[in-house]
């Protein structure tokens, strides 16, 4: 499946750009970001501590084991500071 | 419920006499409350702050945080500005405004908002001083104050 | 503590805008908090609203007030204005204001504010209809939410 | 002692004066009141349910066992309805 990566505030920075499009049979977003890091190191420090990171798919928040099927959009941020 | 439910994610300043001109004008409106986020600048260190945010999400979540205020409280009238970008301390980052029959009822439901749009809506802020730029950390406090809720 | 705290008890109407120009500008004034009371006409049978106040106690008792919430939360900045006499559904009654370096500190120097007035500064409503005026009463839930302060 | 008397809300309406002046040697707001009672009916009507008074002497809240010395203005009115 094609999935949208978005990352945002130091997600982005560590990995050096907003957005990219994958490719994969990830079935949750725990195996996504599995294949992930075994990609390049940036994404090793990117997602290094999960307990700092949140996910949203298709723009809900959801949980690291949420599964990926029908997803089109997933976004990786730290904890929002709005407000 | 019709509550009128206003949001705006924008990157301009906003004018709260503007903003509050025709609010909270329903017959049944006996309160209203606003709260104002500025920058803040304790230390004469900040440069500015920059914030990112999330478009495609930001203003879904924000509509589903004010709907759930406006209908556990039921506010005659809902209002929330966020601003995005880079902001110079003393600038105004974002506004609540409820409308309500009794005073607790739009006291609660601004502080509502505030701990809501504070952990649950995408928006990330980064302070730049001269010493270099730093992401504020969101802090345990504001995801306990959701427990009041 | 210097805190400059501001508060008029006045027959005219007022203007937020007009009031708030100023307000709040400290440097490390990070939040901002408005109440605004109107009078409220759920039934439609409401004619207008007689405000009565004790003219030489009311700054006194206000300020008093004011003072207590600026120190308690070290606000950079407190606003209260009451009017008295004759008012009609829809116009305001009275408002204030509290900034503060967070969120936290405003909202409660406002809520304290409000609870405050409403039982302890010397004004007194009473409701004019089609089938006579009444004074307004005072309810124990206004008592009793001055024991959370 | 001369004490100037104010009177507000439903206070005033039943006695039918915003104001008054009396010369009395009462010795606190309790005694000042019997006193008042004592004068005519309307005073009588005013001044029935304690507990629905509230006093101010030289405009602070102060109760009824207060004593008057030295005091130069006091006020009857029902709880406040300000805000």
């Amino acid at each position: 499946m094609t999935l949208n990566l978005l990352y945002f505030a130091w997600v982005r920075e560590r990995i050096g750009e907003p957005r990219e499009t994958v490719e994969t049979s990830a079935e949750t977003v725990m195996d996504l970001v599995a294949e992930l890091k075994a990609r390049e190191p940036r994404y090793e420090l990117a997602f290094s501590d999960l307990a700092s990171l949140r996910v949203a798919l298709d723009q809900e928040l959801a949980e690291f084991d949420a599964p990926l099927a029908g997803v089109r959009e997933v976004a990786f941020f730290p904890p929002m500071t709005g407000g | 419920m019709a509550v009128p439910v206003r949001i705006s994610v924008q990157a301009e300043d906003f004018d709260l006499a503007t903003e509050l001109s025709g609010f909270g004008h329903a017959a049944n409106t006996g309160a209203t409350v606003t709260f104002t986020g500025l920058v803040r600048d304790d230390t004469g260190a900040l440069q500015h702050m920059e914030i990112e945010h999330y478009p495609g999400m930001c203003e879904d979540a924000i509509r589903k945080i004010a709907d759930e205020a406006a209908n556990r409280w039921a506010l005659t009238d809902c209002l929330v500005i966020h601003r995005f970008g880079r902001l110079v301390p003393g600038e105004q980052i974002m506004m609540v405004a409820t409308a309500a029959r009794h005073r607790s009822e739009a006291f609660a439901a601004a502080e509502f908002l505030m701990d809501y749009l504070k952990s649950r809506a995408p928006f990330w802020k980064k302070e730049v001083t001269r010493e270099g730029a730093e992401w504020v950390a969101a802090k345990d406090s504001d995801e306990d104050a959701l427990s009041r809720w």
